[in-house]
């Protein structure tokens, strides 16, 4: 085998890895944007709040000192205790659930049967008052989030594929990062799980009712309100699974939020109705610009990532409008 | 309560379809006006200049201009910033490319190829609809910022990357670069916003605008009276961005003086345009003003009420800015989803109405 | 049949359908239906629900685009048109559910379908005063007689949103009259109106007929109504034509009693 | 008594007719607007100039078809330029233009048009059009029908008579002209001042209409006078919206219009009338007391709704204003703190509010017919509205008094106009001579003779008496003014006024003649009780349920009440308190032949109908059946049928009164 030929297996691996991520930030705005409509832009600074709450119950942080400090003088900062990573996560499962009520209670609640733009820009509005908010409670500076995750690249690998390549070829072995390949597999677990869970579950009937429609998911007997509530949860319980992998590979900081950007194009692929197109489409971008950035990039100044993927979305949506799996779109007249 | 109708009737259709046809609101709009030209140059300090006027007319000129296309269209798109930044090159290229060139030339030309990049970007609207589109306009934001970013052409191979806009002046008065007086830098802004916003007000009451609303409310309907969708919207893509490339180009050349496309003319732009139109009201050109009117002045106050005000450090201000800024949109939202512009409607209705509740 | 020969035929026809075939993914909406239109007669489609009237409609202003046969207007063969060019050809239309510019004003509306008559370009449209202003000027006092016709004066710059649906029907009608077509289609023009609105429709209709000679097609399931002011009638069933004539001749016609009058709707 | 029998003087030398009036205007205003009339969305205008050519063109084109002086034309139209036109037209070759009103059914307008003899008839619309064809083998009269609005007239051809466009017969008339260009000075230069002017139907309260004769002298004088005594100028504006039949609105639209030139504007259609005032803001006004009287209920309805603060603000400043407003008004003096009160209030409510009604600008505002309520006529004089009462009728073209500017009481009808001399008669009735005193009654001798004198006297059959102010007091129809068997005056008018003075109160007709007591029917106004009801939310589904509802009922014996109350001041009427009262299950309609066309009550057709209910108000029953014929819009007759609960009133004692 020739080394090129295995340097590309390697990136077709890498961008498996990076897309299944992209799938779950997606997930996360499919299964809002099924049950309410609503184009949640606030996914990904969920899912930096997430962490950035995980990160600070675990090391003990005391929420607002910096804004205690200003206004008090006073100069505190942590409790001084370490929370058991498990009970941690569980913790910030909590607080993203009273996050999910909040939102319906003071947000959604009022602005129920608006065009979707408004509920869309509200969700803008969510991100930059979660952002804000987030900043004060635990403050802006960078942070390392440690799960208990393995690091750096697999050995194993390495050593296991050195031989691969052909005679007299510079080769030192398959390079991948742990934390990508157990990240992924945590990634389809919770796919899997979720999928599931929407199929086969009365709950997870009526939120797939009520993308269909309101009348049908009341008649199943959950009122709107508790499902969005339910559904807003789920989708904070996976950004914090995401916040938790990106964190965990690039620490926690502002740029977290900025994945959501990374899940749009993977919607405009899969549809913004469809879960297995959010996880084809995330592993179709993902690959695609991993290959692109290896084949073409260096001819174009790389850095191609950041577009990339939007010009595929683009390009594929001009051919097929409704997406991956969206069902199509008959103009009724 | 101030309107006085009786005897203010119409005999021609120049009269009956004016942009103010009721007698008291032409009054205070050439009041305003009045205003903008005269009184406020006399009594503008740098500071008013630079951190408050010319950004509000630079952000209302892109207002329009996204607004020509959310509003009075119906497509959605948060390629603003992208497109900004198109025009702030250009209007970069041009100036140093043709030192002789006037600026008000100038910032034409680059809102006209602005106008054929935006017109460019325009095509999918075709196939596409709604959060697609939106989302596929971001392709055209970060495309954009990267390319002009990786380009050196584009930045005239400066090693810093940045742009930064060389000394012009308009009848002997200095409106750009460093030296630049900011009265005169505020009169030419204002004179291109007026300019803009009349021009957007004629474009919208036609026959072109309402072949877009058409296609807002119902572009089948549209369709079947003779509107060809693919002209509707990419006049709109076109028109719309030929304001944004302005507003980009004045942003550039007149108000930063100096620019690094990435933290420029980033996405959030995007959305702070976005915003403006929201809060200012979609298809309203006065909303547009307002809109932007209250995305510049908030932060100012914020800034000079937590950090002037009570000595907070400026992280924790700016924080705190998002916070506010986030809540007050949420609340704008719930209060009235159509927007200042809306709540300004009402309000006439019920001030001529005076004093019946109906 | 050789192109000129058949150009004759189809000149005192307004429009002539040959053999039309219109499916969607194998579902037969219309199948081998040939019918024609005179100049300045109201030729009303009746039938069923679901026997493809609307599908009919769409097909004579090019929403579908029928599989199989020849659509013939005012002369011409067409060939796969955008509805848009259809338009400039001179063929208008309403909608079954009133499909008016929520955002706009009556005014506006019925402007909007001026649009075809419209043609200062851009540049004088952003410039406004001049020859932009007059054209919109000479298409305001067009529309303003139209307002006057279906007597709608006092609603002229409400937004078309506040008003009943009555109301609505009729400024939909407005839209369509304002583009001056030389036919005129009506889907279910008086569906959901009391009896004083409907009376007033069919005025309106008769009136567009005889005052300016417009041929009008419609669709329309108040059976009184349709033999009232029609001149000939296709009954539709099941995507059949099972009927074609004058209404008596269709009254009396076994096959349309059985498949049509029999049902109850 | 206040008279100048001598002629009074016209314009301008030699302007003694309108046509005359109308090229002179031509020559003197020939750039300002003469008319007005709202149509394709904006204020289609005509200048004095411009209505010259288009009356010229159509008076040609009318002789053309063989119109001659001393033709009758008969003229159905709403107020719209060309009915205006077209009197000014027929008035130019001599012939007499008889309008009529538009909204009456074809068997009316039958009588009319066989009575007037019209070979031509001008109609506005194919409605009017189809009226006349429907009576046309009754008046073989008719030659020639002219019309307005080609709405629906294409391919209409009756071979019974001849049908023309108005703008065919204008086109003949340009060929005419154009062969000679002054025969139509030559026309109008034969006009004289003694010429018959117009025939004006009355719809009588009684029998058949008469057409009441009046020359250019009776009409154009009055007019021109009665203008220049309140100062009218050729700016002014005024709205025309009564039918042009009716005397009122032809002296103001049309006679004053000519003589003084000022601006007559047409509304756009019957639904915008309201609006269309608003845009206009006429400065010169005329309404019948229930227009007035309907809009303030409007108004106090509307206000009902408004929130705390406002309410009260509103109730405040209208406390305000009927304390200072009308000083204000009378220019009388007024102390510096209600002055500025008042000031607050002109901005904060009145002004707005007068514009919102569209009298923004009304210098002079007349109000005619019948009384009008005291709070009422106080409520728009407090805001600044100077609104007047004046007494006239056909016979005598309007002015026979008006309330001088400053003397201003809600109870009496002013003095004597200019040119005219007023009397008592002996039995109350209300006399008089003036220079608008009409010619006859057009074909009736003994009817002109029975109410015009030798001597010129004119009987307006009114009862009356004159204030010591030297102010007319209207009491009641003299006819109508009875006897109780107890001898005493019986004006029911008078009492029915004070009843419909109540804004819940539509209409009433009381009965004495001859009884001992007085007892009435009541007609509920359904726009402001139903309202009442929906507030207090009373379901009711028609006017006959809501008429049977007790609370209803309750609340017009507190009415009567209070107007039994109130007739006690009075000590020529205290007696005729209402004893007994009930609510009419219909509203009486002009359509079932119950009120004229003007709306007002016709007695004896009342007194026999509803004989029933009358027997039973005075046999103390407390229940009545009763079952009547209507007629709806459509012209279908149906049936109304129901039982009616009848009351006793509280009535007073004088005596105890006046201890």
């Amino acid at each position: 085998m020739s080394a090129d030929f295995l340097y590309t297996i390697e990136v077709i691996l890498n961008g498996l890895m990076a897309g299944v991520m992209y799938s779950l930030v997606a997930l996360g705005f499919v299964l809002i944007f099924k049950a309410s409509g609503i184009f949640n832009y606030a996914q990904g600074v969920m899912a930096l709040f997430a962490a950035l709450t995980l990160v600070g119950i675990q090391t003990g942080q005391i929420p607002f000192s910096h804004l205690i400090n200003a206004i008090f003088g006073t100069n505190i900062h942590h409790f001084g205790w370490q929370v058991p990573t498990v009970l941690a996560i569980a913790l910030t499962v909590g607080v993203m659930v009273v996050f999910a009520i909040i939102v319906e209670r003071y947000i959604l609640h009022h602005l129920v049967n608006q065009e979707p733009i408004i509920l869309f820009m509200a969700t803008i509005g969510l991100a930059y008052f979660m952002e804000g908010f987030g900043d004060i409670m635990w403050g802006s500076d960078i942070k390392t989030l440690d799960v208990g995750l393995p690091s750096g690249g697999s050995r194993w690998l390495e050593d296991y594929t050195l031989g691969w390549a052909a005679e007299g070829e510079q080769y030192y072995g398959m390079y991948l990062d742990k934390l990508d390949m157990v990240a992924s597999l945590v990634a389809i677990v919770l796919v899997v799980s979720l999928t599931i869970f929407s199929q086969y579950t009365t709950t997870g009937r009526a939120l797939r009712a009520v993308a269909d429609d309101h009348q049908a998911a009341l008649s199943v007997g959950i009122s709107l309100r508790t499902i969005w509530v339910i559904v807003w949860s789920i989708a904070g319980f996976v950004a914090l699974v995401a916040g938790i992998m990106w964190g965990a590979k690039s620490g926690v900081q502002f740029s977290l939020s900025l994945i959501a950007l990374k899940a749009l194009p993977v919607l405009m692929l899969g549809g913004f109705t469809s879960i297995p197109g959010a996880i084809v489409g995330g592993l179709i971008i993902g690959v695609g610009e991993k290959l692109f950035e290896y084949a073409i990039g260096p001819m174009i100044g790389g850095a191609t990532e950041n577009w990339f993927a939007y010009v595929l979305a683009l390009m594929f949506l001009v051919f097929r409008p409704q997406g991956l799996f969206g069902e199509k779109i008959i103009e009724r007249v | 309560m101030f309107y006085r109708e009786s005897g203010d009737f119409k005999k021609t259709y120049q009269k009956d379809s004016q942009t103010f046809p009721i007698k008291f609101d032409r009054m205070r709009y050439y009041f305003v006006l009045a205003v903008a030209f005269l009184v406020i140059p006399m009594f503008l300090t740098d500071y008013m200049a630079n951190a408050v006027m010319i950004p509000f007319l630079v952000w209302a000129i892109a207002a329009l201009g996204l607004n020509i296309l959310v509003g009075y269209t119906g497509q959605l798109s948060l390629g603003t910033g992208g497109f900004m930044a198109v025009g702030a090159y250009a209007t970069y290229k041009l100036m140093t490319a043709f030192p002789g060139m006037d600026m008000v030339s100038i910032i034409l030309l680059s809102g006209l190829i602005t106008a054929a990049v935006g017109a460019l970007f325009g095509l999918p609207s075709l196939r596409i609809k709604g959060f697609y589109l939106a989302v596929a306009t971001l392709a055209s934001q970060f495309f954009l910022v990267w390319l002009l970013n990786k380009v050196p052409w584009f930045y005239n191979y400066s090693a810093s990357g940045q742009i930064s806009a060389p000394q012009r002046e308009m009848f002997g008065v200095i409106i750009t670069g460093p030296h630049a007086t900011p009265v005169a830098a505020y009169i030419f802004c204002l004179v291109f916003a007026v300019g803009l916003a009349w021009l957007a007000r004629n474009l919208t009451r036609g026959r072109l605008g309402r072949s877009w609303m058409a296609i807002r409310d119902m572009d089948i309907a549209a369709e079947i009276i003779g509107v060809n969708p693919l002209m509707a919207k990419l006049s709109a893509f076109a028109v719309s961005s030929f304001f944004i490339g302005i507003a980009g180009s004045l942003f550039f050349s007149v108000y930063l003086g100096a620019a690094e496309v990435t933290e420029a003319f980033g996405i959030t732009v995007s959305f702070a345009v976005l915003f403006m139109v929201i809060i200012g009201g979609l298809g309203s050109i006065f909303g547009s003003f307002v809109g932007a009117a209250f995305m510049v002045l908030m932060p100012v106050l914020l800034k000079n009420v937590l950090v002037g005000g009570m000595g907070w450090p400026t992280d924790l201000a700016a924080h705190f800015e998002y916070i506010i800024v986030g809540g007050l949109i949420i609340i704008f939202l719930i209060v009235e989803p159509h927007g200042l512009a809306q709540m300004a409607r009402v309000l006439k209705e019920k001030l001529r109405l005076w004093p019946f509740p109906h | 049949m050789n192109e000129p020969l058949q150009k004759m035929e189809a000149a005192s026809k307004l429009l002539e359908l040959k053999n039309i075939d219109l499916s969607f993914g194998g579902v037969k909406a219309i199948s081998n239906i040939s019918f024609d239109v005179l100049e300045g007669e109201v030729r009303a489609i009746i039938g069923p629900n679901g026997a493809g009237k609307s599908s009919m409609l769409n097909v004579i202003n090019g929403f579908y685009h029928p599989q199989q046969g020849e659509i013939w207007f005012d002369g011409k063969q067409r060939h796969s048109m955008k509805p848009y060019q259809i338009a400039y050809q001179g063929i208008a239309r309403t909608f079954q559910n009133i499909a008016l510019f929520k955002g706009m004003s009556v005014l506006d509306n019925i402007m909007t379908g001026r649009f075809t008559h419209m043609h200062k370009n851009v540049l004088w449209q952003a410039l406004w005063k001049g020859p932009a202003e007059k054209e919109e000027i000479e298409n305001r006092e067009f529309v303003e007689h139209i307002i006057d016709f279906l007597e709608i004066q006092a609603i002229r710059k409400t937004p078309v949103g506040r008003l009943p649906y009555g109301l609505q029907k009729r400024v939909e009608l407005g839209r369509a009259l304002a583009a001056q077509p030389k036919m005129l289609l009506l889907d279910e023009p008086m569906a959901g109106m009391n009896v004083e609105e409907k009376e007033d429709m069919c005025r309106f209709i008769l009136d567009v007929n005889d005052t300016f000679g417009t041929t009008i097609v419609l669709i329309e399931h108040d059976m009184g109504v349709v033999m009232d002011i029609a001149d000939r009638v296709v009954v539709l069933d099941y995507g059949r034509k099972i009927g074609d004539g004058t209404p008596d001749v269709v009254r009396n016609d076994q096959t349309v009693i059985d498949a049509y009058l029999g049902v109850s709707h | 008594m206040a008279s100048s029998a001598q002629k009074q003087s016209y314009p301008a030398p030699g302007l003694d007719t309108f046509p005359k009036l109308l090229l002179h205007n031509a020559r003197m205003f020939t750039d300002k607007d003469a008319m007005r009339e709202k149509e394709f969305g904006i204020w289609q205008s005509w200048t004095w100039s411009q209505v010259a050519d288009e009356v010229e063109r159509f008076a040609l084109g009318l002789q053309a078809n063989g119109v001659k002086a001393g033709d009758t034309v008969l003229i159905i139209g709403g107020n719209r330029p060309r009915t205006y036109w077209t009197m000014c037209a027929v008035q130019s070759l001599g012939a007499v233009p008889v309008p009529t009103y538009h909204d009456s059914v074809a068997s009316e307008m039958q009588f009319v048009i066989e009575h007037s003899e019209a070979r031509v008839i001008v109609a506005e619309d194919q409605e009017q059009v189809d009226k006349i064809l429907d009576v046309k083998d009754r008046c073989p009269a008719v030659e020639l029908v002219i019309y307005d609005d080609p709405r629906g007239m294409k391919g209409y051809d009756p071979e019974v008579v001849e049908i023309q466009d108005f703008v065919t017969i204008q086109a003949q008339g340009d060929e005419i002209r154009k062969k000679n260009p002054n025969q139509f000075q030559e026309l109008v230069n034969q006009g004289k001042g003694e010429d018959i002017s117009i025939i004006l139907y009355t719809s009588g309260t009684t029998g058949k209409p008469k057409g009441v004769v009046l020359t250019y002298d009776n009409t154009l004088l009055t007019g021109y006078h009665g203008g220049l005594l309140e100062g009218l100028t050729e700016h002014d504006e005024i709205i025309a919206y009564l039918p042009v039949a009716w005397v009122g609105d032809h002296i103001f639209s049309y006679s004053q219009s000519y003589a003084l030139g000022f601006c007559v504007n047409c509304a756009e259609s019957s639904e915008t009338i309201a609006a269309d005032m608003r845009e206009i803001g006429p400065t010169y006004y005329f309404a019948p007391p229930r227009v007035f009287e309907s809009l303030l209920t409007n108004v106090q309805i509307r206000m009902e709704d408004a929130a705390p603060f406002k309410r009260k603000m509103f109730k405040y400043f209208m406390q305000v204003a009927k304390t200072t407003g009308i000083k204000l008004l009378e220019k009388k003096p007024v102390s510096l703190i209600d002055r500025i009160k008042y000031t607050v209030g002109d901005f904060l409510i009145y002004a707005p509010l007068k514009d919102a009604l569209g009298m923004g600008r009304v210098r002079l505002a007349y109000t005619a017919g019948e009384a009008i309520g005291g709070e009422i006529f106080d409520f728009y004089r407090s805001l600044g509205i100077n609104i007047k009462q004046l007494y006239g009728q056909t016979e005598s073209s309007v002015f026979i008094t008006v309330q001088p500017d400053g003397e201003v009481y809600p109870d009496t009808v002013g003095t004597p106009s200019p040119g005219v001399e007023l009397k008592i008669a002996d039995n109350g009735e209300v006399i008089y001579r003036s220079s608008g005193a009409f010619h006859s009654y057009f074909k009736n001798p003994e009817a002109t003779a029975e109410t015009k004198t030798a001597e010129g006297w004119v009987h307006t059959g009114d009862a009356g008496f004159m204030t010591s102010n030297g102010h007319l007091r209207i009491i009641d129809r003299a006819k109508d003014v009875g006897t109780f068997n107890s001898g005493k005056m019986f004006a029911p008018k008078y009492i029915e006024n004070k009843l419909k003075f109540f804004p819940h109160i539509q209409e009433a007709v009381t009965f004495g003649d001859g009884r001992d007591t007085c007892v009435a029917f009541i007609n509920i106004d359904l726009g402001a009780v139903g309202n009442w009801a929906e507030r207090n939310n009373i379901a009711y589904a028609s006017y006959q349920e809501l008429a049977a509802h007790p609370a209803v009922n309750k609340m017009v014996a507190q009415s009567v009440a209070e107007v039994n109350e109130s007739l006690l001041d009075d000590e020529m009427l205290a007696h005729s308190q209402i004893s007994r009262f009930l609510i009419l299950h219909k509203e009486l309609d002009a359509d079932d032949g119950e009120l004229t066309r003007t709306k007002k009550v016709k007695r004896k057709l009342i007194n026999e109908r509803y004989k029933v209910l009358i027997d039973a108000l005075y046999e103390g029953k407390t229940q009545c059946f009763i079952e009547t014929e209507v007629a709806f819009e459509d012209g279908r007759v149906g049936k109304i049928s129901g039982d009616i609960s009848i009351h006793d009133a509280n009535t007073y004692n004088p005596v105890a009164q006046a201890s």
